[in-house]
């Protein structure tokens, strides 16, 4: 229908009480035209109303409804991800895996030799190349898990900070 | 990374020397980056960015591909704030359609498109009902439900109870994914990217799970209907698309110094794109958060703010062609005898922004140290359902906070029916102008619906900023001021209309237009409310100024937000965001505010005059043990070095984290470097060593020979000055020559705080 | 009074030890001034002001005209602004008036009102002809003469020979007036204006004598046709307001970096008034011109320049409404494909303000230089007298630049009859909207003649900035610019109109307006040119936007005035303003540019290596006889102290200036103070001394305890930052706590020449 | 006459050929209206050229040629004073005083004790009080003429800066 198009010629009249009787029902009256030069009061109102026309504001128009859609239908996704996801963990997460919650984090300040951050990228670059392909999907595997684990470590960290300790974001 | 946030300020590098500059490539790497809850250091950084850009030049003869690299580099930071911008751009315009969207589902749906909302389901409709902004196409919950019509009592019921329960889901989603996936992401992060940008370290807060969660939990908050908006919080989304951006451009992502300068326009960017202010957010980032360097980022900012703006605008998000839903475009004069409300205002302005913060400081004060911090759930769904149960039978609160704003700086048109414009006009001649004429009960009762909402607003915001969901402070002040500036628009247009042949009111309203503009008072107040509360200045007026989009009104804005800041300041000088940093004790040194106490160095440097005495490093007679022991009882971040224990004349200054891997490295690869080996940090290595007896170990290279000294007679004035010019992280103190202490921003920090009689422990360094 | 400006920046003050400042009061007067051509010191201006400000603190509690006095000093600061934006104000309008009626006195009279302007005399007139813009009162010169006409022959030599006969007696009135009353008034100014903010003493710069006659002068230029402008005096004027009004307040007016703040905000309202621009001027002087405290004052600055614009707006000089004569208000679209011809724009501009900063440099080096230089009257006289000679037949070098921008940035609308708009338009129907057609024979002819007055205007302005009058670059940039851009806006507009089937110019010709807005054009060039003359970026841009009162064509304006900056810097680094920095020599270190090279403190430092040793004192062994000869063989500005000759520690740093009082004021008044005594600077004033032996004279109170020290190793990066940032005048150089050298700002100077390749004693310090 | 009124109404129509041969002369008409609403083109333009009143614009718009009269009598007092005392000063003044021209300056880096500056104020504040009016009379003609020719001084220096040793703004 004609309600979804892109385009719009939107005219504003005022709502008068006119002598003759005519009364006018509306005042904000909607056609669309594609060419923006067809929007004026004449091709808009009703014949018998042609003669408001000086009083009449006419303004064409124009929008995306692609774009709102395509963006309406990302933000769905998305959100249902994160739901998703966000139960994953929080129900099943827990029960498949039994490790620690909460990784115990080396302290940098003493131990600066050793960079617990770069060591992932290290064994990723000097193991698999020796091993086959069963050793590099498990590698790759324990890679992911790795890195998930790191994830969470990190927000763990962040949770603590902000809804335990309080020390931050209040 | 250190589990607990105790913002270790405290010393550690220096500026510069060229010695270690020159050389540190071939040293470990690690070296130049910084911990979590650290300080950074500006001169540093800043020197380690103009080596690598000499490198490169020098580089730049060798070959095409050099050359290349060169060009580049040089090009990189306007790419990458065009990135920026770009990215700012479209994150805003997602979460403008989806917010809308998302608002409206509260209240019902558009059967045949489900994906738009209900002004754009209602947009080339010929039936809508201008009351209530609907149409055939959009259907309410109880349409939906089968019930015949929406105006009985069923149907309310059923209405109110879809609304209370979308805002709850709402709500619960977005805490929960806040508390799952980044619990970075909550409150207004303004606070946090001012400290951010004057040079602290918190990793995570502007990553992509923050940016992610943050722009979705925006839009679910705002639709939950909490007395929040979004424009803060993308301050702090365009900040994380300037993070992340940042790192694909080495110059920037490898340098916390420089990668400040992208923050600092994304920022603005911002700014920009939730007001559709470029020039606002560019004045936002320079007067707000920018911290180093104001004016070298100002032209890149602006860039990057444009670019925003410029994405923004092609998405059209508002179907209105401008960047927020509240633009006016009116222009109706304003006469001198009307700046007496707008300073009036202005006061009022700044009277609920003093009060504003003193209870949410309180409240958030409260909440930090008591049980209710243990429920942040609860806490968002006890608000929610408050928030929803008691806003909808009242229009004004029902709807969003935006909508409200734009309802209210609205002036009224012959197509406008709504109760705020329902005035008593005799509208026979189709050729008659719009004037002013008396009340109709349609205002009358919005007047009494709007006193209700502005208390309503007014309290429930001071609860709701600090809950733990993405919440931006804007928008409910600005709605609180404008509920309020309308009031009085509207007095005053009754004022002048009945008093019209008074001779103050006289030339007001024989013109073809109403005697005042009711929607400008709205404007007005909306820019003293946020005055008052953030206690921003030039910025905000030209923000506004953007928003009004004429010269005209600018000075009733300035005469507002002026009076809001005074007032404001007469009660309490910090903002609302100076406050949360405050509060939270974040180690944030304002460049604004001035130091004037008299003490001087001698006061605050440690070691304090009963403490032992500092430890220190001679540059010719420790041996390697003597230094691990040092660094084994200490936990200081460096050590001055000085010529002998006797006449502590200083040398330099060693960082620990370069000594300890140094000396680690020696141990374990340079061969005669035993316990006993002499540790020379001077040039002149005796080479007369017994033969046999123990190697030497060089460490000159690791030494700074610069640090920047001050006299123990320096009054502090000047040295919290040098701290916030030169972005010191320490300053080591000299009496004649000797060495007598050191002062780290740490103690300038707390030494700040003792003079403004704040307790600095507890609140500064929690 | 010195008799040459040897430009001492030169050590002498140091910053604000707390012993000297608390007891200034008992110290001889004279303390804290500086003399003529010197280097103020931030650092103990603004510590010298925080002790009187607590001074005032401290008494307020005493009665209750104290707490008035507190009040007064708390509030000075606005009232200050607010006089000098009231005073910017009144003196803009003045010269505005003045300069359109003096600019049309060379073509004719008002014979009923002489007051009034040709626009002004025909204002109501029913007979404008609006060609020419005239009507029967206004009479042109051939007319007073008795001449039946002026279009014959004999009425255009009359015309003519009065026209130039005009133009030459103001440009001798101009230059007399300046020469005999205030040499100062002559130039731009904005150079002056930006050495001064950056801490230099020019006496008499900003009196009232250069006030009056620069006021004066500057009509008088602008009417004799002249290619100069008045804006950029505007900011000259207005400064000297500023420095005017803080006379009435001591707090500003006796404390050189206080007072600067005050310069500021006025530099911010001269821009304000120019180009009724208040936030163009606000970031024009946080971009341009302000040094020391750019955030501090935003918002003074801010309410500064509204209050100008404000009482400008209220003389409403031009008559209509605006505040500048080529205010545009049309609102056309733009398209994308337009960028092209804007940014082709913005290298025109770009290359145009390379080559005139080029040319102009040398040419003022060569009047500079050569024997030009000693007859300044003859010079102004012949460029006067060449431009109006080759001015008068040429339509659009006859009339104002002011006049011409307007013209040319103007859309034709159907009251134009002017040449710029003979367009082939056939206007049967009244419904017509006015479209794009054809060119007309008058657009050809006017192209002609553009083109001819591009290059008059090209050239001369070469030549006539730097004349001895005031002259502002603004007007005349902006006219070559404006020139360029409405003659590639009618080629675009013929392009596009041509071709307007072809799917690039479709959608540009399909709506009701012309095809392209070549005012737009012409406006994008105006700012193009300038941009790539003073390399104003941000501030360009939003003047501009102030000007054009839409945010719709910033994107066009900022790609052009990119575009113009980028073209210029790769030409040559500086704009105008910094060449002529750098050709007088001022000491200016601009805050904008980074050092980026590897130089240490060492290598700067004086003295030099083979130079004799640093002067000198001595803590307790020196006598006052030796004081004196140290003071009467040397010419620094200060001394440094040390514990002895032999161990070289640093204990303080004391001013030549105040060593000299006080052992002056010690041999006059304090009894047993001989040329024997002994002179302390140490606490511990040994009490054994022989009985009757000479009186010891303590000097501890004159001396500064906390002189800022760097290392011998510390990189000039950093020394040139803390130069910038702190606002030093000298540092003292240490190797391991010994003394070793001394940096002045003058040091610092030269070197940053020196590693630009420029020679440094010829080229800064003259 | 209206020519030099303060407000106008200004209307501006287009130029058009009309196909009944009425041509319209002028396309800006203008006449005074002291209220502005009287100011619509029914008001303004001829009987028989009501028609193309659709097409015209109108603006009321005022001015004040009383400021403009004040500024501009203004402006020539000034000048002419300015241009009277210069034609004195370059004229008259050398013949009058054989003083020097050029003001000896003490050096002020070297006798900072005495402030050459505030010396004319201390004299104005001891020395009249005991004496007769006559010597009270000279003493402010003296204060003056020394003002004067310390002001010359200033300007004096000012000029060899500039247009003798080119130093400064070139």
């Amino acid at each position: 229908s004609a309600q979804y198009e892109d385009v719009r010629c939107k005219c504003v009249c005022p709502q008068v009480l006119p002598p003759n009787g005519t009364e006018l029902s509306r005042k904000i009256m909607v056609r669309s035209f594609s060419d923006p030069q067809d929007c004026t009061c004449e091709n808009v109102v009703d014949a018998n109303l042609k003669h408001i026309c000086d009083r009449c504001e006419c303004k064409w128009q124009r929008r995306n409804t692609t774009t709102i859609k395509v963006v309406v239908i990302l933000i769905i996704c998305v959100v249902s991800l994160l739901f998703l996801y966000m139960l994953f963990l929080l129900c099943l997460d827990p029960l498949m895996s039994r490790r620690p919650k909460y990784l115990e984090h080396h302290n940098e300040e003493v131990n600066l030799d050793t960079q617990s951050v770069h060591r992932p990228e290290e064994e990723n670059s000097t193991r698999p190349r020796n091993g086959p392909i069963t050793n590099r999907v498990k590698h790759e595997v324990h890679r992911l898990r790795d890195e998930q684990q790191r994830w969470k470590g990190t927000v763990s960290e962040q949770r603590k900070h902000i809804f335990d300790r309080h020390t931050m974001l209040n | 990374m250190t589990s607990l946030p105790h913002f270790n300020v405290s010393f550690s590098s220096s500026p510069g020397s060229t010695n270690l500059m020159d050389t540190l490539e071939d040293l470990p790497p690690g070296i130049g980056q910084y911990d979590d809850f650290h300080t950074i250091d500006w001169l540093r950084d800043i020197a380690r960015d103009r080596t690598r850009h000499r490198h490169i030049q020098k580089k730049r003869q060798e070959s095409c591909f050099e050359k290349v690299k060169s060009a580049h580099d040089a090009w990189s930071g306007w790419v990458c704030v065009l990135f920026v911008g770009c990215a700012a751009g479209v994150c805003a315009a997602i979460i403008d359609i989806g917010t809308t969207w998302m608002s409206d589902l509260k209240e019902g749906i558009c059967v045949d498109a489900f994906w738009l909302n209900r002004e754009q389901c209602c947009w080339a409709a010929n039936d809508t009902l201008l009351d209530q902004l609907t149409c055939s196409q959009w259907h309410s919950w109880p349409q939906l439900f089968g019930l015949p019509s929406d105006s009985g009592a069923g149907g309310y019921i059923i209405s109110y109870l879809m609304y209370v329960a979308c805002a709850l889901a709402c709500a619960t989603l977005a805490v929960m994914l806040v508390r799952v996936f980044a619990p970075y992401a909550c409150g207004s992060g303004i606070p946090e990217i001012k400290t951010i940008l004057s040079g602290f370290i918190i990793r995570g807060y502007l990553g992509k799970w923050t940016l992610i969660i943050k722009s979705v939990c925006m839009m679910l908050a705002v639709s939950a209907g909490l007395s929040l908006g979004k424009e803060g919080p993308l301050v702090h989304v365009a900040s994380c698309c300037g993070n992340i951006f940042s790192y694909l451009f080495p110059k920037y992502g490898k340098n916390e110094a420089k990668k400040r300068e992208i923050l600092s326009a994304a920022s603005a960017a911002g700014v920009s794109v939730a007001f559709g202010a470029p020039i606002g957010g560019v004045l936002f980032s320079l007067e707000e958060v920018s911290y180093y360097f104001p004016l070298k980022t100002l032209w890149r900012s602006f860039f990057c703010a444009l670019a925003a703006a410029f994405v923004l605008r092609s998405f059209n998000p508002f179907g209105n062609d401008h960047l927020v839903m509240f633009y006016i475009d009116y222009h109706n004069p304003w006469y001198l005898i009307e700046l007496i409300p707008f300073i009036l205002l202005g006061v009022l302005g700044g009277i609920w922004g003093a009060v504003f913060i003193k209870y949410n400081l309180k409240w958030c004060h409260y909440r930090k140290s008591s049980n209710l911090g243990k429920y942040p759930i609860t806490e968002v769904l006890i608000v929610c359902l408050v928030t929803g149960i008691v806003a909808y039978p009242n229009p004004y609160t029902r709807m969003n906070a935006s909508e409200l704003i734009k309802v209210l700086v609205k002036q009224c048109g012959p197509e406008d029916d709504i109760a705020l414009c329902d005035y008593q006009r005799n509208l026979t001649d189709v050729n008659e102008a719009f004037k002013s004429s008396p009340l109709g009960p349609g205002v009358v009762a919005a007047m009494w619906q709007l006193a209700l909402a502005l208390i309503f607003k007014m309290v429930i915001t001071i609860f709701t900023f600090g809950i733990k969901v993405p919440a931006g402070l804007f928008i409910p002040s600005m709605a609180a001021g404008a509920i309020a500036g309308r009031m009085i628009g509207v007095g005053m247009e009754q004022l002048a209309f009945y008093h019209q042949d008074h001779h103050i009111f006289k030339e007001m309203c024989n013109e073809g237009h109403t005697c005042v503009t009711p929607g400008l008072y709205a404007m007005v107040g909306a820019a003293a409310a946020l005055g008052g509360v953030t206690r921003m200045t030039v910025s905000l007026v030209v923000i506004m100024f953007e928003l009004t989009g004429g010269l005209q009104y600018i000075v009733p804005l300035m005469a507002a937000v002026m009076t809001a800041k005074w007032v404001g300041d007469a009660f309490g000088r910090e903002g609302i965001y100076d406050g949360h940093i405050l509060l939270n004790g974040y180690p944030f040194l304002d460049s604004k505010e001035e130091f004037t106490h008299t003490t001087i160095a001698a006061d605050v440097m440690r070691p304090r005059r009963n403490d032992p005495p500092l430890c220190v490093v001679t540059q010719d007679t420790y041996t390697v043990d003597d230094i691990e022991m040092v660094l084994r009882d200490t936990d200081h971040n460096g050590f001055p070095v000085v010529v002998s224990h006797e006449s502590q004349y200083l040398v330099g200054f060693v960082l620990r984290r370069d000594l300890s891997i140094a000396v680690g490295n020696a141990r374990k690869n340079q061969d005669g470097v035993v316990s006993n080996s002499v540790v020379y940090f001077s040039n002149h290595v005796p080479v007369n060593t017994v033969v046999g007896g123990p190697e030497p170990l060089k460490l000159r290279r690791i030494l700074d020979m610069a640090p920047i000294t001050i006299t123990d007679q320096t009054p502090m004035e000047t040295v919290v000055e040098m701290f916030r010019k030169l972005g010191l992280r320490q300053t080591l103190v000299t009496h004649n020559g000797r060495l007598l202490g050191i002062i780290t921003k740490k103690d300038v920090l707390r030494h700040v705080a003792q003079m403004k009689n704040q307790d600095p422990d507890s609140i500064l360094f929690n």
